[in-house]
């Protein structure tokens, strides 16, 4: 078994090849497109393109304040986005690859609608890599930078609605070599892998910014996963591409003695006129016809048992766009009465073993899915499962197209070659992202926190932000709480989302004021159950700081009044007032005043 | 090497596998075996092994394609980008050699017959007059033969190629047809397709003039067929960048079905070409402070200079005094930067001036419209030559200017 | 005879009385009792009496106008339709002398200070560099008296003049805004009363920008604030001809209220003002057919050309050549004759040899900015000119373009 | 007395400084200006444009299809249409007129909303000529061309909607001297050159095409009344006049020797907070004040018998957008009880010979008004009535603006001076309208129609299609009858409207078909009621005309029949068809197969 797996993650700021920003919103504006299958110069078109084009959609782009004229393919790309650049690079390097000296982009054809060009920008950055596992090292075969794809809005057989929102927020994808060598050791490097992107400055860090393809292989041929939302899928995946194939292998070797073929489709549907099958009678009333053809030796190998046969055809027809198809596995069943099920095996001679499958779409179809039908069939026979599939929300796979080849792939020609000269990558060393064992060793080390609270700042991917606002405010324990407890707790409290830019000018605020961790958690819960201005917190009566006038007024008074000591001054000047006061100058007073 | 010879490599202490696309004295680029191309410098580079086989892409002759409409509409390529493909290994770009392809994609194209050509393959900024000269007599041969004609050609100038074409035919029995795309055709998304549906659409009209059909809007739905003398391309990348100046489009074209937005000339019953040009013709574009001696040097030698003035049709002073001493050589015909709208020399006094400097204002006659005027009407009609640019004669001065 | 004087003549035999306007050689113009003039050869006339007393114009001095309001504003008039009226007998111009009138008809104009300077007269195809220059000081000196500057300008080449400010000015504590009108000021349907109703109120925003304020299209409701580095005079002679190209406009004006449509620069603290101007810089417009030893013409003196050619930026190879040859001793620019959209060189194979020709592209500049601008940094910043040229200053280049 | 008449008409074909026809449609688009008062350099304005400035309108046009970016103002004028100048000059001739040698045009403001650009284009074309009448000729003292106003759709208080389909039209008027003695001749002059006007090729005639305008002096001043619809109304108009200004005269007479003076404006406003006059209760809700002032001696003159004061000052208001001013000689009315009208009196201090007028506006604009009735007033008392008043709809005339003086009118610099030379002379001279002595002359003599016959071509202004005609079907007789009878008839019986083209083009079949009067009318008859192409009447049965085959066949039958002679053969062959035939054939044809 080899497994590699391909992760893609958006970065945020800039888009790839425009200066359109990576966050943005719906606008009013819509336009329309088609997409026309573009032939090689060998006369012939991919069978994924074909598919599409059979289905002839129209693609409405609705544009966004993020969009400009290249997400609307109405100019060409600009240059390629420097930080997105810088941080693919540095990326590279954190995963020791080997840098191009120079970056040339391809065009990667994709007619799906989901990039307006018809295809995906993408070129290689760093090759040759590795990144340890406890399984030893898993190689990187490629980083590329690309730009991702439009946002899908909606579909049905007649268009695809996409927002251009998405389309061009630059995407780096890392390849590792199939050299994972079962479903616990994908997860750990999908997770080791994970980590290093998600402590990159602008990785985008919203939901789906980091998605996962699986490519895997147990001796059938290479299968291409695409769309693994999450890390636990990637096991459930792999255990389905298993089982699926070994019971593939069980078929094929069933067929390959028995022999198996598939007849031509007879149109049947005279013997549908007065059926009770309203599925049937609706497609009869919208125009289509009712095919079916014999396949021999496949009974009970359709859906029975392990074996299921018939959805990997069903799925040949559903990419076509013919969604339904029957087969004599599921009989009796579809409101079929016994006796057109009798007329239709009569009349395709069905032999105990055969199987018959039935199709309801338009006639013009059928030629075409009679020959994908075959070569699919063919391909289990023989065992060669090479092809890309879809990752299901369920983590089950389905049959998407077959595996792309080089063809798919050629120069872009609008962006100029890019040369990585030494400046560029000595800005890129500077931001080699760490690893989590490095991270962990200074959490502990440097920072002092326990391994609770590293842990939790490394599986939350807080580490970055941790850095951030010890520079503001150098208190490790209190800023690993405030991240681990208290945000958390207010957002899920008050159902808000604190950003980090408050938290730095509240941090700012406490710095400047002298605040304590209690003063920081209450400014943080006004600011959240209020929405005030930040600015606004420092004046309120609850957090303002006393000034040092104030601060010896009430020293005065206790000094007159109690018996104080430096060491009870600050509970006893607490209870004194409201606001908040910072406790060293309230001991240094204390200090002056007593003297 | 040579481009498409298998080779082995080692960059960087790896060894890779490719093929070889080009290099210089800095760099070599090599598609590697997973598609990708990758540009390295030559001394990081080491290449171990190189086989002698080499991947040639066929050239493939074009397809003899069936012929079962009514309507024969003749394509002419001449280049740009609606008439080429990328090489897809290299990037380089080639023409194309076959467009039976557009059989595919084109609603009732079982009414015509496709026949093509590949005249040229040219980028249309280096289109000149002799290649005007070439298209028209090849249109004309065409049309003699009863075909439509539409002629692919680079975007860039294609305003200049119609309105040169225009004048050239004084009659002619059928439409003649520029397209072109801004997205070329080897992308899913190219604007061609659609472009190209509608010319043969249009091109089975009874319009006896040049034209231009291009998208109307970014959404592949409508096309505008454009009359070739006054339109311009009005934007630099947008699919509908062509747009018809002061006027509205003659047609435009939606999923099959062709309607008539403004009056035109029918196809008339003989082909008259006039096929002399006059090279000696420039533009030149004001810009406040200009000097005399520029404004000479640019226009001293010329048989006749379209003016691009300010406003109205306006130069400075000192300019006008240049004009003055070499009106007696030179015509000076006035269009204005603005595009839209008409000249009026009669509203203010350097208007006025011009006027006394024998400087003829072109109404709403565009500036590379009126150069093309020039160059065909010095040629062929130097008599009567100032009289006929003020004159109307394909629809390039429009009497009414609507909105 | 004086323009002016009474006469008695007789025409075909007719006796009359009138006012004697003009006359040369061949005609005379007389205003009729009935206030007509006629214009008749002067062989038909006979000036039987001519009286001695003249009626002359007065010229009426300035106002002096109530100052009531807290926004100062300077108006300061250079010349162009708007600043100008005509008198009623001979129809010649003259500059406006008296902007008291304009209280009557602004919203709000209590608001404001009005002071009034007439500059100059001048026709605005003939400013000039030194134009320019006094200009942007006059401004200076009143923006440092804390007004507002409002000018009154030709509108031919209102977008050079305010882009030549624009650039001038690296800080400005006041806005600048340039207007005029399509329609003399002498006209009851002018437009320039709301322009300026417009422009005033414009003048009271934070706009540390040099603009320009004019209609918004062709009804008398909306005033438009372009940017001055964007704007473009798009339409001869209609009310709305400046369009902001690829872009919104800064604002609009309408009944009193201002709506704010894009983001701009607030004013500074102090005005920066860099008045040097190099002159030799030129716009060529390229065509197709254009010969080497023109274009050589054109150019070979120059400190810079700034080239408008066809598309995304592209000449023909010939002067591509000729251009390979000078750019050691002429820096060459590149802006599109489309007017929109943005030139690229990286498309197309012209492109990328202009690049090699060291052409530097200007993404979306308009030419006649870039001319302007280099103006600017040639005579300022000589030592980072490429460089700077390629550097959004002022809002001249749009990092996106949105439609 | 002294009367001079201007006569105003269109002109059809092209609009005088535009490409665009004179005739149009109504577009959706739709544009809004404002007109801004401009001031002469004296730094005076009009007060006709003080008017309608205080009224501060919008006004609306409505573009039409015959309308371009000349008529909205939005580019300067074409040059002058040479059709309309060589009809001036032509009618210029007809009147025995000078012609200029160079057309320069004028600018007349106009501030109305009525034209775009805010005044009318208008030249000289001919000056010092005359027309013949009964009582002498009257001097004509100059024809000038200019441009017709926008069409008034709408108006009120805030806007006025204008169509641009009638902007731009050429305009010819025809000025001339004070030289008619009276009703009468008025009357008869306006038909003479009517006459001449009516008779021109391009003369549009359509509603509304002529537009009279009447100066009147009878030693008080010249009136200008503007707009006489109808011929008719010129001595209606001329009566109301004189017994205007002979009533004023005597009013003038009685407060000369009283003395009269008007008082300041009280706002009496609160005298009517709970008025039950309605129409006082809406002004003041809608924020109007009730103003009143007081008018010494005019008791019993504001609306008394022959006397009219009231309305001249009401006028006034009027103009100002102040309706319904009321007067003490009107009270009690208006729903005005006993107690409001003596508060009133009582605070006005009225004596027993004065006035009081009420009027209902807004604060601002009292002080204006005042001043204005004050003027008004002062000229009324020294009988100077020189203004420029409006014909009504019935005969009677109001007051509109004072008269404008020269300075309203300044050169058009757009349009560049147009020389008159010899080449269109010459072409003028072809088309100079024939008089009406002329024209009868000629179709007594020439043509041998009878007094009734060319009666009635000349007064319904059909002499030009009639020689239009008659040189298409040189039948006089047929022609007459067609244009007085036929074609009324059938227009009335089926409320259609057979145009001139029409009929040339049945005459042009008929006269190739041979077809005589009474197949002509059946054309018509048949063209009317069936709305056919007129090229298909000639395929109809009934009025198919006989080939000479056809001829010969019915001949020849008629021939063996019957005692066929030269003289009955056309009555026996009629009775052998429905269709029709060219009898001079059937002759022809019957002598051959006679011989």
């Amino acid at each position: 078994m080899k497994i590699g797996l391909e992760i893609h993650f958006q970065l945020k700021g800039s888009k790839l090849f425009c200066s359109c920003d990576t966050e943005g919103e719906k606008t009013d504006f819509v336009i329309e497109r088609k997409m026309t299958p573009v032939m090689s110069e060998m006369g012939e078109m991919d069978s994924a393109v074909k598919y599409e084009y059979i289905r002839n959609r129209k693609f409405i782009y609705h544009t966004s304040t993020n969009s400009c004229l290249v997400e609307k393919d109405d100019e060409p790309p600009h240059n390629v986005d420097y930080n997105a650049l810088k941080t693919a690079i540095a990326l590279s390097m954190g995963l020791h690859c080997k840098i191009v000296d120079y970056v040339s982009f391809m065009r990667k054809l994709v007619i799906d609608g989901s990039n307006t060009s018809g295809f995906q920008r993408t070129g290689i950055i760093g090759m040759n890599g590795y990144i340890k596992t406890s399984k030893g090292n898993v190689n990187i075969s490629t980083i590329t930078l690309e730009e991702d794809a439009a946002r899908k809005i909606m579909e049905n057989e007649e268009k695809a609605e996409y927002s251009l929102d998405r389309l061009g927020i630059p995407l780096i994808e890392i390849s590792t070599e199939p050299d994972i060598i079962n479903q616990e050791h994908a997860l750990e490097t999908a997770k080791a892998i994970g980590y290093l992107v998600m402590s990159m400055d602008n990785f985008r860090g919203e939901v789906d910014s980091i998605r996962q393809d699986v490519n895997f292989s147990m001796g059938y041929g290479r299968v291409e996963i695409k769309g693994v939302s999450k890390l636990s899928f990637i096991r459930d995946t792999v255990n389905y591409e298993i089982n699926r194939q070994e019971s593939l292998n069980e078929i094929s070797r069933i067929l390959k003695i028995k022999g198996c073929e598939i007849s031509n489709f007879s149109d049947i549907t005279d013997i549908f006129k007065n059926t009770e099958s309203s599925m049937i009678k609706k497609a009869i009333k919208s125009g289509k016809s009712v095919f079916a053809a014999r396949i021999t030796n496949v009974n009970h190998l359709m859906k029975y048992n392990n074996y299921h046969l018939g959805k990997e055809l069903a799925d040949v027809a559903k990419n076509m766009g013919i969604g339904g198809m029957m087969h004599s596995d599921e009989f009796p069943g579809y409101g079929i009465s016994d006796k057109e099920l009798n007329n239709v095996y009569n009349l395709l001679i069905k032999g105990e073993n055969d199987g018959i499958i039935i199709v309801l779409t338009y006639k013009n179809n059928i030629d075409q899915l009679l020959s994908l039908l075959r070569s699919r069939l063919n391909k289990i026979i023989n065992m060669d499962l090479a092809e890309t599939r879809a990752a299901t929300g369920n983590g089950e796979t389905r049959y998407l197209r077959p595996l792309p080849g080089k063809e798919r792939m050629y120069p872009e020609t609008d962006v100029p070659l890019f040369e990585i000269n030494g400046n560029l990558l000595n800005e890129a060393r500077e931001i080699i992202p760490e690893t989590m064992e490095e991270v962990n060793s200074k959490l502990n080390n440097e920072y002092k926190l326990s391994n609770i609270e590293s842990d939790g700042i490394i599986n939350n991917n807080l580490y970055n932000t941790f850095v951030k606002l010890i520079k503001i405010y150098n208190e490790p324990r209190t800023i690993s709480r405030l991240l681990l407890q208290t945000i958390p707790e207010l957002n899920k409290k008050y159902n808000s989302k604190i950003g980090n830019e408050d938290i730095i000018k509240i941090l700012n605020i406490a710095k400047n004021a002298g605040w304590d961790r209690s003063n920081i958690e209450k400014a943080l819960e006004i600011f959240t159950v209020k929405k005030i201005n930040i600015n606004e917190l420092i004046k309120m009566d609850e957090l303002k700081s006393l000034n040092d006038d104030e601060i010896k007024k009430i020293i005065a008074k206790l000094i007159n009044n109690n018996s104080i000591t430096e060491k009870n001054i600050i509970p006893s000047f607490k209870k004194e007032t409201n606001s908040t006061f910072n406790a060293k100058k309230v001991i240094e007073i204390y200090k002056k005043l007593k003297n | 090497m040579l481009t498409g010879q298998k080779i082995e490599f080692s960059y960087k202490d790896n060894d890779y596998n490719g093929i070889f696309i080009s290099s210089d004295n800095e760099k070599t680029t090599i598609k590697l075996d997973n598609g990708y191309n990758i540009t390295v410098k030559n001394e990081d580079i080491k290449i171990k092994n190189v086989y002698g086989n080499i991947q040639k892409n066929k050239d493939i002759q074009m397809k003899n394609v069936e012929k079962h409409g009514k309507n024969n509409v003749y394509i002419l390529t001449t280049g740009g980008t609606i008439g080429s493909s990328i090489d897809y290994e290299t990037g380089a770009v080639k023409p194309v050699k076959d467009i039976s392809y557009l059989y595919n994609y084109v609603n009732n194209i079982d009414d015509y017959n496709l026949f093509h050509e590949n005249m040229d393959n040219i980028l249309s900024e280096n289109v000149d007059s002799k290649k005007w000269i070439n298209f028209a007599r090849k249109a004309k041969e065409k049309m003699d033969n009863n075909s439509s004609i539409i002629i692919f050609h680079g975007t860039d100038t294609m305003q200049y190629s119609a309105a040169a074409l225009s004048f050239m035919f004084e009659d002619q029995t059928n439409p003649i047809i520029f397209t072109g795309s801004q997205r070329s055709s080897d992308r899913p998304s190219s604007d061609a397709f659609l472009n190209i549906e509608g010319s043969i659409h249009f091109s089975s009209m009874d319009v006896g003039e040049v034209c231009i059909a291009m998208h109307s809007d970014t959404s592949d739905n409508n096309i505008s067929l454009h009359r070739g003398v006054r339109a311009r391309k009005m934007h630099t990348s947008k699919r509908d960048a062509f747009r018809t100046i002061d006027n509205s489009e003659i047609a435009i074209y939606n999923n099959g079905k062709i309607k008539i937005n403004a009056g035109y000339k029918k196809t008339g019953k003989n082909n008259i070409l006039n096929d002399k040009l006059n090279d000696n013709i420039s533009i030149v574009y004001f810009y406040p402070g200009m000097r005399e001696e520029d404004f000479y040097n640019m226009v001293y030698n010329k048989y006749a200079v379209i003016i691009m003035g300010t406003g109205l049709g306006h130069v400075s002073e000192n300019i006008i005094k240049v004009i003055k001493k070499l009106s007696r050589d030179v015509y000076f015909f006035m269009a204005s930067q603005c595009i839209y709208g008409g000249v009026n020399l009669n509203v203010y006094s350097t208007g006025r001036e011009l006027l006394k400097a024998n400087v003829i204002p072109l109404y709403d006659m565009l500036a590379e419209t009126a150069m093309v005027k020039a160059m065909y009407l010095s040629a062929n009609y130097s008599d009567n030559f100032v009289n006929l640019m003020k004159t109307n004669l394909r629809g390039e001065i429009n009497n009414r200017i609507l909105w």
